[in-house]
Parts: C-alpha cells; structure tokens; sequence
C-alpha cells in the first residue's frame, strides 16, 4: 500500500515502563501497515517548522470493528518526543505511514527468532502477531539496559512460544546483552529465520551470529530521517551489492560494490548479509557474512 | 476572478509558478505516490554529475531553529544512470524536468550539458554553483564571480535548453556574481542556496553533522532569500529569478513574487509536508485570488517599495 | 565539581563569559529592574556614534521564523550624552562597559574612542563594522578587509582600551576580514552581526519594515554565527572571539564555546527574556558541571571535530 | 512598581463579542498595575522563539480576597492571537508586567471624557474604575467598525456616568466616527480632561478636538514593539521637545526639536499635545497644538 498523510487524533497516551505509548486514530494507515514499517509523525502547533520524527509501528487495529488506529511506543529523549509526550487525547498529531520496506515474513511456516532491544523490540510486537498468525513458532528475546526499559514484559511473554530476557544490570531476566543467548536458542529452537531491532552494535552482532549459524536474518535499522520519504538522502547506510530494494522500487544501480541506499525507502528492514558492515566499522562482520 | 496560475520562465510555460527544489524531491519518482508529477510547475532533480558520487557520511542531516543543516554531499548515481532510469520515467509521467548539474570544473559541466542536450523530458538545466572549483583552491564557483561565468558559459556552448544558474547567497556582492553569470549567458538565476552552516552536539560535545559544516535551509533563511532575489531583481531588471529558501506556503512564495521572482522552489518544506509543492500553488492561487490578481505575473506591479 | 565561570577576554577579567549584545540591551540603564548589571559578564552597549542619530522610520522589526529583523538604524544620543548619562550610570552600577562605536569614516571612529579613551568604567571597546563607509560608495566596512583594517588602526592609535572588531557574515571570505582586523591592531574579533534580509507584508503588499531590507537576528541565524566562530577560530587559533547569534540557553553559548569562542553576547533573546544574560550564565554553568568542565576556557578542547 | 516577569496560569478564556478575553492569574503583576500600562504575553510551547505580544490590561483583581489576576482582551489577528485564543484554563502564560507609563489621573477630582475605538476601549475601563474611586465624573464613548465590535458595551455603560457608542454601519448607536461626538460631548459634560485610546487617526483625531477645546488629552498608542522593556528601540514615536517621559526616567535628552521616544517605556501613554504629529503625517494638528 502506498503511504498517505492522515491527521490523527490521539485516543490515548499513557506510560508504559519508562516509555511513552501514543495511539492514534489512523484508519488509512492502519489498513495498510506491516511488520518493521513506521510512522512519521509531527506533534503539535509549532510555528518552528520541526522536521518529524520517525516511529516502528507497536500495534495495529485495523479498520473494521473500530476506525482503525496504530500505536507506537517511545522514549522520550529530545524536543520531538517531549512534544509527543505532552499529547493530551483529542489532540491531532500529522502522520505519514506506513512508510519503509517491512520484515518479510518466511514463505511457509518455520521457525523465528525475534531479537529487541529497549524500544527496538516495539516492531517485533507486530512481527510476532503477524508471524503466528501464518503460523510459524515466535521465540522471543528481548533486552534493555535495565528492567523499567524492557518493552511490556508482560504482554511479551504471550507473543511467543518462549520470551529470553537480558539486561545490561540484572534487574530482570539474566545480567549481560541481549545477543549472549542467541547461539544457544538458534540451536535450541531450531529457528530458520532471524528477525532483530535495536541499536547498530546490537544488529552487527546478531546478524554476525546469524551468519555463522547459516540462518536468514533481516534487522530494522535507525538512521537520522528527514523527509522518511527518499527525497533528502540523508537516512543512507552502506549496502553492498546484492542489497536491499526489498521488493519496493530500487533507485538506480550505482557504478560501485556498495552503494548508499535510503533506509526509508529500501529499509529500515535489510538483510543483515547486505549491510556493507565494515564501512560501519565492523571489518570482522564483513568478513564473515560474505 | 479566475486565476492563471501558469507562468513563462525563460520560454518555458510552466502549468504553476511552484517547482520542486533540487535535492529536495529526490529524482521525483519517490513523489510519483504523493503529488501528481505532471501537475506541478516543475522538478528540479537532485544535481547530477558526470561519475556517480557516494556523497557524505552520516549523521548528514541536523534540526535546528526553523531550518535544518544537511551535508547530503550531492549523493547520486551518475548522469548515465540518471538518463536512463530518473529522466526517462520522468519524461513519461509528463513532469516538467529542469535538471540540475554539479561538476568539479567548468568542463565537467559543460559534457553534463551536452549529454542531456535533446534529452527528451529536459525543459531547462539547472547549474549548482554551490559546489568547490577543483582546479581553483576548491573554492566554491558561485564566489567567485570569474569562475560562475566561465561554467556558465561552458554550459551555454553545450546546450541550446535554457539555463538557470544557481547562486549562493555567502558573497559579499551578490549582484556582481549574478551579473557576471547572466553576461556569460544565463538565461535566469535560481537565488539561493542554502546558508553555510555548522551545529554543536553539546552533550556528546562534536558537531551534529558528520561532514562539520553543512547547507542550511528551511523558513529561517526565508528573510535572507527574499532579500536576494529583491537585491538581484532591483539590479537586472527582467532576468527571470527563481526563488528559493523557506518556501512553505502560499503567503511565503508570494512574498518571493512580489519582490519580483518569476517562480519559486519549494526545498526543505517537502520533507515535512510531501504535498507541500501542490499545496504552495493552491494556496498561491487563492492569494492571487484575494487581490483580486488574474496571474502570478501581475505581483510585481503591485508591490509597493515605499512605504 | 565547582565551576568558576570567569574568562579573560583581552587582558580583561570578565565576571562570565555572557554579555549583553550591543543594541539588544539598551545602554543598560533599562535593565537595572531585571539584573544585576555587576553580575553580568559585560555590556555591550547600543552603537554610539559623535552626533545624535534618530534612526529610522517605523516599522523598524518584523518577527520572522525563530528570528525578527530590525531596522534600528542605529538611534542613539551621540557620544557626549551618551558619557554624561548612561556611562556614568553604568560605571556607578558597577557594570563591566563594552562602548560600541559607530561611524561613518575611520576618522570618526579614531574620535569616538579618544573621546572614550580614559572614561571610567569602559573595559573594552566594541568597533561596529557594519555600517555604511560613506567615504566609499556607502559600503559596509566589514565586507571590505582593507576598509574595515583602516578602522580598526584609526581605533586603536585612538585608545589604550583592547578593541574588539565586530564583523558581518555577509561577506565571501569571513577569515580575510578577520586577519586583516587582527593584523591591524583588533585584539579579539565579534561574530556575527545580524544577516541582511527582508520580509513582505503580502496582505499590504509592502515590506515589513520601513527601511525595506533589515538584519535578520536571533536563533534562526545561529547555525551561520556557529560555523562562523568556528572558521575564523580555526584560521587564527589564540585570537579572542565573541560569539553572537541566537543564543539563548546556557546550552546555546556552549557550542559557541566549544567551537572556540571565548566568551558570547545575548542579543535578540534578552527581548523574549529579560533576564536572559543571567539566565544563559546560569545554564552554561550546569552544563559545565555536567561535564565535568572547571571553567569555560576548558571547553574548546573538549570538542571533537572529527567524529 | 517594577515590572516582573511571572509565569501565569490561565484561569479562564471566553468570548467576549468579536474578542478573546483572558484572565491570568499573575498576583504580582496585578498588584502594582495602573490603567494605560500593558502586559506582554507569550503563550504555548513554542520552539521558534516567538516575540512577545502587547495587550493593554483591562481589568485587575488585586491580590486579597483572591491571588491576584489581570485580564485582557484581544482580537484574533495573525499567529500570536491566535496562539493565545488556543489557551485553556490551566495552561501557563508568559507574561512581563505591569510595563510602561500608565495615564495620570487628575489632581483634584474632575470631569473626564474617556474615548476608545474597538478593543482600544480596553484600558479605559481600567481608567473609569480609577477615576470614579478618585471622585472624578466620568463620560465614556466607545466605537467600533460594527456593534460585534465594540467592547463589551454592558459593562461599559455602567462604568461612566453617560454612554455614547458610535458604529461606521450604524449597527449600534450613532453612525460615524468615535471622533464625531466630541465637541458636543466636551461642551456638554464640561471635562476638564480627556483620555483615549484606538487606532492613530482617531488618537490624532482626538488631541486635535481637545487641544481645540484647550483641553488636557492624553493618549495611549500602539506601536509594533519586540522587547516591551525599553531595550531594542523599535517601538518609538517622534516626541516634541516638551513631550513625554511622564515621571519615567527619561531617555538622555537628544540634540533635537523633536526626539523619538520609545512607547514601551515612555509610553504607551503620552500626552496628546507633546506627540509630534507633523512627522506623522499629521501637519496641521501640530500647527494646533503648538
Ligand atoms: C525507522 C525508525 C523507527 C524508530 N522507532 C522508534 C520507536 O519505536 N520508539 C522510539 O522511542 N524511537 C524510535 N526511533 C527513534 C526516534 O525517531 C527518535 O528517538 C526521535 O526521533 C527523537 O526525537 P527527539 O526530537 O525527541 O530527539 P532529539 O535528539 O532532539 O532529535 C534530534 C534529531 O535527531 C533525530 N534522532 C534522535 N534520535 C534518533 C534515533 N535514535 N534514531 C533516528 N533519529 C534520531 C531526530 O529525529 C531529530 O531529527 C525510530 C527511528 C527510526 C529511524
Ligand atoms: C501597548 C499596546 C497595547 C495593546 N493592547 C491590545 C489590546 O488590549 N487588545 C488587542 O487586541 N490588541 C492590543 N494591542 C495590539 C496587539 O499587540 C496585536 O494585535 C498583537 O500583537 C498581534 O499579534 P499577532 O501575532 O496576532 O498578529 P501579527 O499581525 O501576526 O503580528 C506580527 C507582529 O506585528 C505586531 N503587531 C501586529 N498588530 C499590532 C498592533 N496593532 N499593535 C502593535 N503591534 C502589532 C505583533 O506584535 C507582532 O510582532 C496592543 C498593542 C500595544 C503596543
Ligand atoms: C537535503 C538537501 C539537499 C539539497 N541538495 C541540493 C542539490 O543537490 N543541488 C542544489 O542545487 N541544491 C540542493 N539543495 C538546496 C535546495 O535546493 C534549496 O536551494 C535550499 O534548500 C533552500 O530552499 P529551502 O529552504 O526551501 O529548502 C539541497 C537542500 C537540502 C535541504
Ligand atoms: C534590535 C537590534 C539592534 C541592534 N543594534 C546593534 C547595534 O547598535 N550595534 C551592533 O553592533 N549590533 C547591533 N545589533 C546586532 C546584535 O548585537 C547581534 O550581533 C545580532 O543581533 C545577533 O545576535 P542575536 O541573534 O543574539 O540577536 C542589533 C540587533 C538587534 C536585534
Ligand atoms: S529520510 Fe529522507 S531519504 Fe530517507
Ligand atoms: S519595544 Fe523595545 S524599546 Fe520599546
């Protein structure tokens, strides 16, 4: 579906562990929306002209019963997200969506493995939902610096046949990063696909693991978003040369063996094979997903 | 009173006085979903040069006061790759294309503009001047008002498509450089392009773009933009100026025609509204509308300098 | 962590590093009700110049995006006036003087700081550069190395008080201008004035202000200021800098400091808040402890340009 | 009294006519504030640093039985008013205040004629209330463009001891200009003073009839203003060399016949006769006053 620009109005804002949760009413939106796809949202009157700021999708209510409504979760970290977080219901909030390439779900059921990190798991949330319902088994592993910032616990724990949790200090779940379990749950599950969102050190690691177990693995990537349309340039990554498009219309082909691709456009889902991972700084990576 | 809103910008009819500014709607084909291609005034592509450039690493973008800074770094795949893909599917969605061009020596921009020269779909070039002279310090062309003209005129010999040449306003004498391009054979001028600009990441105490310094843009160089295109207008009477610089209503392209451009490009305003290009033109036509003026062409006239 | 927020700005101790931009706080008096002129880390007062000027018509601002444009004009009551009242106010209140001066040839300028020279309370002198030379064509000194090095020796031949030269960023080559004041004799540089712009009143269609064009402040012009502080700092490394444009949080002056600037003057923001100065100081203090800074001048060596 | 900057919770924003009133409560503004001084508001969360906006202030609750509140009112003209018309109860209002010089009551008790165009009216119910405390008589006329225009007309006709309106359309009231009434009305209540407040031409308009009746005049102007404290010289108004500083330090005299004079300091109010209307396109008034 082609992303629309809908004026959203807010039907609920409250917490939710240290982050934020806004839904609004989005009925366009929300028709269309998949897995790893996101909203770009402007809060507020502001004559300052602020650019918007790019949110994954948590949950979708598509329309039928009700109008149709998308909820994102997030941490409230600048001015942008302050403006979101002051938010009252009734209020409008101007979105773009779904915008960006989605996790492409397996062609028949198998088994996955889905990695978050804080709020990164807040994509995995509707990943799970939409993988479950085409029947493949969901294991969970979510991860945060410490208990208050793993995303819903609880409502993770429901998504999959299993929920691993990690943080940084122990406070839940076993002490260490949410990568230290993977190669034992690859193994244990016997999962053929790896789906991951988070941080970029968390993504070079879990595709590294990935590559070396031989399992698929796509990771929603964050870059700084402009325009979250392909119009500005500013959102790029280094991807090499089988990389990217993922189904949506690829810009043309550059003269290199990696180019610069738009992570709103052929992402903020790739394969983790086709991140140029030593251009990011990541040489071992580079070496081994080849 | 019905309104016009089609203008003539050096020869070519455009169906709104509101084009797509360079760099700031891709290669138009991500738009295709948002706007109807064909009804807009016209594209500018995002500035294309003779080899692919990678352009600069990230963060190349930073918010700040009513503007942003971005140091994008002219990312673009060539103008093979743009002829064959871009131009093409641009051509057949019927949009008005003014390509824009970015060399590293007047010769470079020269073989641009031969290559695209009968190029069906082009209707006008573009030159980006804003960009460092490599045979010359790598001082930026459009300072130098020597260096703006020769490219100018190299552009000029390779192409019988009409040419805009694109100025900064980071000069100490504006007119001069405009002047000295349009002598050279320019036949308007694109005024301007974005600020030189740096921002500080306090907390983590380095600047917010990973290339330093960077473009800025948006409504809080408006004042500054308009102030150029009235400096310029006031001193080459009848050159055709496209303005450009925080355009992101009706109201802000009209404060660009009344001070005498011909035309206006929306930049940074179609990252936060991706309709803002069509919009601007509706909201232009019923400003005209209210002042009771048939076309766009008619504003300056009514502009009253004194007050 | 304690912070000693002092600086030593041309040999002169300063009590901060935030001053009160010249024109952007009256000649002090106004704000006695609001701060406590002694606590500031100076003030620079409006430009004075021999004679009394009225300045310019109204409307003299216009509020733009995250900025306004004033077209003052300079209004002040002339040197002596100035002396009998406001600097002996000022001087009596305790406050750290910057005398900004303004003149229409270097000869005038060479008047204005012998008269000052010797008056108490004046730490430092401030020399406005961007005003018309009418001794040549009405160009503004600070666009024009040679013009604007002809003032500052005239200045400093007048007075054994440090000379701060205040430059425009309306120029091609920003650290030009700059070597050529320092190697006149300036011994530390304030960047950067207002930008020249305009707005339109499209409803009236008319400009804003009455002197049609006007300079575009506040903290739409503050990634300009930046990047300007940080190339001059980087072309003449040990040359005291004054950071001007948009500052308006104590986070604001950081990165002016962190580029290299030694101090920064509040200029527009002192209109939203009367206490900004003060307030700004406040901020750059906590900044400071948060970053586990002992005092400003540490600053710059904390910056990372390269990411 | 000092100004003071105070952040003021709205306590309540209604329609009033064609206007937006606003009540703030601002205990100290209000404790110190005489009628013809004006308040200089900045309203929402707003990251393009807009400048403040002047409102005359209509009416005070000086702290006592309550905390204190001043309210004003406005017209919804461009961005500022609009912000302030989006207020509800509850929000926070920045606000300096009370600013610049308020109109001198006379001596001794004595006949006022109070005239305001539009929500010009506004200080001069402030004034009326003053005025009768002080045993002076009071006539009040008000006029507008058209009767949704003029300023609360009810309360206005119990704030004096007579009422004239005047309306362009004759939608209420005489038709015709505030101005028309004039000569009749001095001759008719024999006041000995005459305050306005409204639109330029009527205040020219004004001091002409009251220096032709040799009657004292003063008048409260408005002109575009940033800093409302004195500080940025862009409010001023050419002053005759008697005029102006109304007990306010006075800004250093200027080697001039006429000098311009900042309204937010030396004004808003100044006395008819000392404006230098001449410059204001004005000749023949100055011819009169002179
Ligand atoms: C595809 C995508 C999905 C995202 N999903 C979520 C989510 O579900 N929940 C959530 O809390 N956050 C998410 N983020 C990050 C979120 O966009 C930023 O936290 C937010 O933009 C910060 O805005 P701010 O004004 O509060 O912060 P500031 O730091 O003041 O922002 C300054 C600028 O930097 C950009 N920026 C700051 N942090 C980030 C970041 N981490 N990633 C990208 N740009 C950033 C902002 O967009 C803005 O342009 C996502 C980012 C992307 C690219
Ligand atoms: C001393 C004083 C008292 C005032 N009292 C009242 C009052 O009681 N009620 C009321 O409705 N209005 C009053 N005004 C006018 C009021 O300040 C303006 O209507 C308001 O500033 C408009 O702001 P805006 O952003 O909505 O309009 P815009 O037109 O968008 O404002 C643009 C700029 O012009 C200035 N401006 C616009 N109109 C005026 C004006 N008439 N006078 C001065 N500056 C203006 C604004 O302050 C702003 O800086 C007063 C003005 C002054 C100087
Ligand atoms: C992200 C970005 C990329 C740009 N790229 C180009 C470019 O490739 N060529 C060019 O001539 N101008 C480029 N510009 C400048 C714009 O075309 C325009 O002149 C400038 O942004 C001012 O207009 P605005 O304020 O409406 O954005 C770019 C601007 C932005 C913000
Ligand atoms: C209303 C106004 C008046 C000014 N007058 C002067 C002046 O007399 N002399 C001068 O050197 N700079 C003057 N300036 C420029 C300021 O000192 C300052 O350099 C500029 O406004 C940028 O800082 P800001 O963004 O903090 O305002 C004036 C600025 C404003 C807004
Ligand atoms: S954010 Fe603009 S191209 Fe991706
Ligand atoms: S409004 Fe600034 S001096 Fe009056």
């Amino acid at each position: 579906m082609s992303p629309v620009r809908e004026l959203c109005e807010v039907l609920e804002r409250r917490r939710v562990g240290e982050y934020q949760a806004l839904t609004l009413a989005a009925p366009r939106v929300a028709e269309g929306a998949r897995p790893g796809q996101f909203v770009h949202l402007l809060a507020g009157e502001d004559r300052s002209f602020p650019l918007r700021r790019p949110f994954s999708i948590w949950r979708v209510e598509r329309p039928g019963a009700g109008p149709g409504a998308v909820e994102v979760v997030f941490d409230v970290v600048g001015a942008g997200t302050r403006a979101l977080a002051r938010l009252r219901p009734h209020d409008v909030v101007d979105a773009l969506g779904p915008l960006g390439r989605p996790f492409d779900p397996p062609e028949a059921p198998a088994g996955c493995l889905l990695i978050g990190g804080g709020y990164g798991a807040a994509p995995l949330f509707f990943l799970a939902a939409e993988l479950r319902a085409r029947g493949c088994r969901v294991d969970l592993v979510t991860g945060a610096a410490t208990a208050a910032r793993l995303l819903d616990p609880t409502e993770a724990g429901r998504l999959g046949s299993s929920l691993t949790v990690t943080t940084d200090d122990g406070s839940a779940g076993r002490r260490g990063l949410v990568t230290d379990p993977l190669p034992e749950l690859l193994a244990g599950t016997g999962a053929e696909r790896v789906y991951a969102c988070g941080p970029m050190p968390m993504l070079a690691a879990v595709s590294r693991v990935a590559a070396v177990a031989g399992v698929a693995c796509q990771v929603a990537v964050e870059e700084q978003m402009a325009c979250g349309t392909g119009i500005c340039f500013s959102c790029v990554l280094p991807v090499g040369p089988g990389g990217g498009s993922g189904g949506l219309e690829p810009s043309p082909p550059e003269n290199r063996e990696t180019r610069m691709a738009r992570s709103c456009l052929e992402g903020p889902v790739f394969d983790g094979a086709a991140i140029a991972w030593a251009e990011l700084g990541y040489p071992e990576l580079e070496e081994l997903v080849r | 009173m019905t309104v016009d809103l089609s203008v003539d910008l050096c020869g070519v009819r455009l169906r709104t006085p509101v084009l797509a500014a360079s760099g700031c709607f891709g290669f138009g084909r991500e738009m295709a979903g948002w706007v109807d291609l064909a009804a807009l005034g016209g594209i500018v592509t995002k500035s294309v040069s003779l080899e692919p450039r990678r352009g600069r690493p990230t963060p190349r973008m930073a918010e700040t006061p009513s503007g942003m800074l971005n140091a994008i770094g002219l990312q673009n795949p060539g103008v093979e790759a743009f002829c064959a893909g871009d131009l093409k599917f641009l051509a057949g969605a019927g949009a008005t294309v003014v390509a824009s061009l970015v060399g590293r020596t007047p010769g470079e921009f020269g073989r641009l503009a031969e290559r695209l020269d009968g190029e069906p779909g082009v209707a006008l070039v573009e030159v980006n001047l804003s960009c460092p002279n490599v045979e010359h310090r790598g001082e930026v062309f459009a300072t130098d008002p020597a260096a703006a003209a020769e490219v100018v005129q190299a552009v000029k010999r390779a192409t019988s498509t009409p040419v805009l040449a694109k100025l900064t306003a980071d000069v100490t004498d504006l007119v001069a450089v405009a002047r000295a391009v349009v002598d050279a054979g320019a036949d308007g001028l694109t005024l301007i392009n974005t600020l030189l600009g740096m921002a500080v990441d306090t907390g983590r105490r380095r600047p917010r773009l990973a290339a330093v310094t960077g473009g800025l843009s948006g409504p809080a160089i408006r004042p500054v933009a308009v102030r150029c295109v009235w400096q310029v207008a006031q001193a080459l009477p009848g050159v055709p100026i496209v303005g450009t610089g925080g355009v992101v209503t009706g109201e802000d392209a009209a404060e660009f025609l009344l001070v005498g451009a011909t035309a206006v490009a929306v930049g940074t305003g179609s990252f936060i509204n991706p309709r803002a290009v069509v919009e601007v033109a509706d909201g232009l036509e019923r400003y005209l509308a209210d002042q009771g003026a048939g076309s766009p062409a008619e504003l300056p006239a009514l502009f009253k300098a004194e007050r």
